[in-house]
């Protein structure tokens, strides 16, 4: 099989074609992402092949369209849903929580839901309002789904058709600033990790950086900076965000003895809460310092003209790997 | 202060009230009836039915047993068997003109209130006790009988009606003319639901994609202690038409018109010709559910007015009349009744409560490692306390 | 496989078709006009006015100074100077027919492109520009204009635009008879949006209190790529009966008809008598925003149609043709256009960015120690930078 | 003025009332809060005492009752809002998120939202889904709410009345099982402290258990078995969960050297994971053990019948408290 390079939204665009053809119980439903292909064409050209009855545009209706979904599940297809931009996932959050996340429990699991919500996500696209979210934590919380975050075009490529042959309802989280920035090459002959794990990208002896999603990149120039002071950072994208899949982090930070972790959320009650609670129990008598956040501030997200200083950044982080180092 | 319209405003076209009048005590004459509280048949010109006495006789027996699982339930409640039991008591031919409606390929959603549906898809009554009791959230298989599990969040089933009805067209069992093969969804509601978002979307999608699904609201006057006039100035089932679809308003204390629009609009689904929404205009004869109060917000004079429409009292003046029935059948019925009320008694205290430990089973139909390290650390817990009074 | 209404079903009344008949090309025969493209004065039995020459000028006038913010704006976002901006090419006739029938007192909810009604309402052009260049997220103060901030969440607006109706309700200033003090309030929002959970509970609260409220629904025949038919299978005004409140279909080309009716349905707002839908129908001439290609999902050959019922063009024709309007008249607004643009242009460059700092600011009315301190740690960090090339 | 012993239940229905007298602004919402007084009876006589414009039965749709809040409160009004239960909030989450948390922020001070949400939150009454959640966490995350949990019958009379004066959105928890179970007395003459402050509510040496809401109750007889053992452990309500009052807190921990927070929330993303997070960075060097969390499982709220397991209680936080001791 022929390797090629391919960005971020190449890699979601054809994992989700390869998905159609494995299975005719697969349907892609949301706003445009018929024959404009989604704002960002992640669904471009999907429904020109597999048709109106496969790639729906649905009404302007969150909350329509999850419980829709929903009501397919029920009837055996596996629906992706797009919602268009992360600010606008909200009036479906109580389909999402109430029903998506609570049927296959309710049912004692006679009922599956194997639904897809695929949520562009995160800041530093020069948006206006409701556009550079950072949801996750509000979907983390919520028993009954799985959480994942794609970083890179290859990961994007697989897991998404990972995510959607899981049987549980996941929520999909791709870094929109990604979607074009990068390219990769895609060798599809290499078997994926499994959905559910987390990643080590760099290693490093001397402290652990987390990140997950658009972060995973600033993660990585950090640990390049970091290195060129001589210290050593080891960076893992956690892909998934729910469950956490603890034993790398683990592992890594009982050797490193620090941890930073990272992501554009805010932080008040983000991923890095969860992250540093357990932890800090698990390593308790490894840590060299508390394990440090630095995400979004507490603010509601800014206008674009300043985003970059509401993001955490470069130097953010490093200041962070500096705190770390200073405790 | 909140005025109601005063009249006629001029260059507002067609007088709003000459279109849509406003609600009426008795239901207004849009009110298709087959069968008059007193008992009378009656016709209809566009909705009727010759129905069989074996018809009209499975249908008395259904609501006799309907209400009976219903005040087994409320006494089961009352003796702190059942944490709540959400009563039917007055809409019981509602649930049974649309229920018998159904054939076996359709599927309902229904509320918390369906057990009269829930009765004629063959659900068995005692699981519909398990969610009351606290030992479970639905304990049958939707699958079994195409009954959909309670749903409690008001609205949010119709939804899940519409999309399932979706599904239906893509599989390929709408509009075919097999009449074995052509399906539709039901989706329940009640009045007060009719307020919700996800009531409105399911209607806009169910028009934009012209899904199989009939939307029947029984609209039983109240919303725990709101007035259907909270929720609408205008009889309910005209909603539809600005939705771009019919509505009926079929009074819901007789249960052979409510199956004969129930029965039409459910062939219209099949047939590929979208969705209806049917309005069973009928009264919540008891409380909302056996923890609220009604004396604090509603006449007891309305309640004794609803009750000289009784939907059991006028079919069983009817096949008495027309000899249809006799003292034994009734009997039999009775004592069917009765068997029924002892199962239930029986049954639900019988219920065994749920393990502990089951909570973390089915999250996940993929269980995770860090749920299952929670569930471990639990029973390991657990068992420190192993022998003690714990 | 999603079957369209094949023909009428024996036991659904009045056939649905001739109640409420599907969206038609040209807006249907229901389409109020006292302007037709052509220039033409024509008259409506229901809404009229008596416009004087003064008027006319003045909707004209409006109609090329909005469009001209529209394309100084359009080509300011070309340049980099914006990130994004939503364009109203098309729809100054319905904007500035609506903007333009308030009286002071009433308040209105925008869209993000009501950049015509802000105009009517003295809003400062380049006070709009600031959501779109990413230097604020609304740069105007809402009780200065007695309209509010753009809004972005599809539909959330119609609900604040009838809570503030009913405040206006509470505070007395419905219904008195007193032409300065009776206010309404005027909900914008798209033919999309009325698909939203949101939009329809709005609808459902303002019959319900009888809320001061025009629902003002531009239906540009477009949400982003979706097509009307996706959201409506009939015309959208007519979603506004099955509420229990009228609704009107009006020519959003023709500023004349728009102002006309939506002054008739704010007085009846004012009067007390409760909510009115208008449906103003237009087009969306150009990109969803600058951001889309229409060229992906629609043919330009409905556009170029459009083109001929361009709102501006018969308001030229007709003030022309009556001698209304000289080219001295005419040439003055063009330099006032052209005045207008310069200073969108200086101006929008000239606005600065906002403090970094500036985020911390306004997240309560009562700042919190919690968010304090993380201001002062950023700023504390932000100083060691101080020097550098940050 | 008189003292009287009152029910949480009493508490708040004499604050929603001294509010409305206090200032004619303010407004009651929700369903059935009229001629029922809603379904714990929280508002009960206040409809008849106050007019049907003032306490305003709502149809039956929460983000219509939020939004119109929103518009209420723009036109100078002071809205309370009552969600009948805590799993009904959600489909107002979208106006809460997006619009009563953002306004402030968006308008640039301009335009205030002085809304208060009441929510009766949290479980162990039997009853069915939906009906026993807690969302805490859900708005806590997001910046512009302020978000406080009141525990016994008079914080209820008076927070009540704090939040209604607060000039920012508050959502307010109310812990249903608390409404009718015990009684406390009511001194009108003694000065409340400020609503967003923590207390101390049993002092002691050598373990800071952090509760709030419905746990406190809990929590106060763990520190009473435990000091049957021997150990002194002093519990702090937290009373405000956004912002934190973290003073008391990390002075508290300073001296104890070990921390447990309870609540019935998932453990997941809960109070616990920020609270910890912020302990250990401010008290790295004075923890004996990592923070320990005794929350909700990682399960949908159970049914009924089992929701004591659910549910920390008693052994769960004196459990927690020697596994901290043991650490
Ligand atoms: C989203 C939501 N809000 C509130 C409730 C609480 N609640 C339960 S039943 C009910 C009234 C429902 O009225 P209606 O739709 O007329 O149905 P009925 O109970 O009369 O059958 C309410 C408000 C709920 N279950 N879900
Ligand atoms: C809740 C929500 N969902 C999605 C979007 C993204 N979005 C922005 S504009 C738009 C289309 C709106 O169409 P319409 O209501 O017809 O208004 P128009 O843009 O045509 O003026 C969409 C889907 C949004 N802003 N909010
Ligand atoms: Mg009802
Ligand atoms: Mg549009």
């Amino acid at each position: 099989m022929a390797t090629q390079k391919i960005t971020l939204a190449k890699g979601l665009n054809m994992g989700l074609r390869k998905a159609m053809e494995a299975d005719d119980k697969v349907l892609l439903m949301g706003e445009d992402v018929g024959k404009l292909g989604g704002v960002f064409r992640i669904t471009d050209g999907l429904q020109k092949d597999f048709g109106e009855d496969r790639v729906i545009d649905s009404p302007l209706a969150e909350s329509g369209i999850v419980g829709t979904a929903v009501g397919m599940a029920m009837r055996g297809y596996r629906p992706v849903v797009e919602i268009q931009f992360d600010g606008f996932v909200y009036p479906a959050y109580d389909q999402i929580v109430c029903q998506v996340a609570k049927i296959h429990f309710r049912s004692q699991g006679r009922v599956k839901m194997p639904i897809v919500i695929r949520i562009p996500f995160g800041g530093g696209i020069g948006a206006v309002e409701h556009h550079s979210e950072s949801p996750e934590a509000q979907f983390a919380h919520t028993p009954g789904l799985k959480v994942v975050a794609c970083s890179n075009p290859v990961d994007g490529y697989w897991m998404i058709q990972q995510a959607i042959a899981c049987d549980d309802p996941v929520i999909f989280l791709e870094p929109k600033r990604q979607y074009h920035a990068d390219k990769a090459v895609l060798d599809e002959s290499v078997t994926p990790e499994p959905l559910f794990t987390s990643r080590v990208v760099r290693e490093g002896n001397d402290l652990t950086l987390l990140a997950y999603g658009p972060m995973v990149k600033t993660a990585l120039k950090a640990a390049e900076a970091a290195s060129g002071e001589g210290r050593s950072v080891e960076v893992i994208d956690l892909r998934t965000l729910s469950p956490l899949d603890m034993a790398p982090v683990l592992e890594s930070v009982r050797r490193t003895g620090r941890a930073v972790v990272t992501h554009e959320a805010h932080v008040n009650l983000g991923m890095g809460a969860e992250l540093a609670a357990r932890i800090t129990e698990e390593c308790f008598y490894s840590l060299e310092a508390p394990v440090l956040r630095v995400g979004g501030f507490d603010t509601p997200y800014p206008p674009s003209r300043i985003e970059e200083d509401y993001l955490p950044d470069l130097d953010r982080v490093l200041d962070a790997v500096d705190r770390s180092w200073e405790f | 202060m909140t005025q109601q319209p005063t009249g006629e405003t001029p260059g507002f076209g067609p007088n709003l009230v000459e279109v849509f009048g406003p609600s009426q005590q008795d239901g207004g004459p849009e009110l298709i009836q087959l069968l008059t509280p007193e008992g009378e048949r009656v016709h209809h010109p566009e909705f009727d039915h010759d129905f069989t006495a074996e018809e009209l006789r499975g249908f008395y027996r259904d609501m006799v047993l309907t209400r009976r699982i219903d005040t087994e339930a409320t006494a089961l409640q009352r003796h702190g068997e059942l944490g709540i039991w959400a009563q039917l008591l007055g809409q019981e031919a509602a649930q049974i003109g649309a229920g018998r409606a159904l054939r076996p390929q359709d599927f309902v959603f229904p509320t918390y209130r369906e057990h009269g549906v829930a009765w004629c898809r063959g659900v068995d009554p005692l699981r519909l006790l398990g969610l009351f009791r606290g030992v479970d959230q639905g304990g049958w298989n939707p699958d079994d009988n195409n009954f959909g599990l309670y749903t409690i969040v008001i609205g949010a089933q119709t939804l899940h009606a519409t999309g399932y009805a979706m599904g239906m067209q893509r599989d390929g069992v709408v509009g075919t003319g097999d009449p074995d093969r052509d399906a539709a969804v039901v989706a329940h509601f009640g009045d007060g639901a009719s307020s919700q978002g996800d009531v409105n979307e399911a209607f806009i999608f169910a028009a934009s994609y012209n899904a199989p699904v009939v939307f029947f609201c029984q609209n039983n006057q109240w919303a725990i202690s709101e007035p259907i006039e909270r929720q609408s100035r205008i009889p309910l089932y005209q909603r539809a038409l600005g939705f771009g679809f019919p509505g009926v308003r079929v009074d819901g204390n007789d249960v052979l018109a409510t199956y004969a629009v129930t029965k039409a609009a459910l062939q219209r689904a099949r047939d590929g010709q979208g969705p209806t929404f049917v309005e069973a205009y009928t009264y919540r004869m008891g409380a909302h559910t056996t923890t609220d109060d009604p004396t604090r917000y509603r006449l007891s004079g309305d309640v004794e007015s609803w009750k000289l429409k009784d939907p059991i009292a006028r079919v069983e003046v009817y096949l008495r009349r027309n000899g249809l029935v006799d003292d034994e059948f009734l009997a039999g019925i009775q004592a069917e009744a009765d068997d029924l009320g002892h199962t239930l008694r029986e049954g639900c205290k019988a219920m065994p409560d749920p393990q502990p430990m089951s909570m973390f089973d089915h999250v996940y139909a993929e269980m995770t490692d860090e749920l299952a390290a929670q569930r471990d650390a639990y029973a390991a817990y657990l068992e420190t306390f192993e022998g003690s009074t714990h």
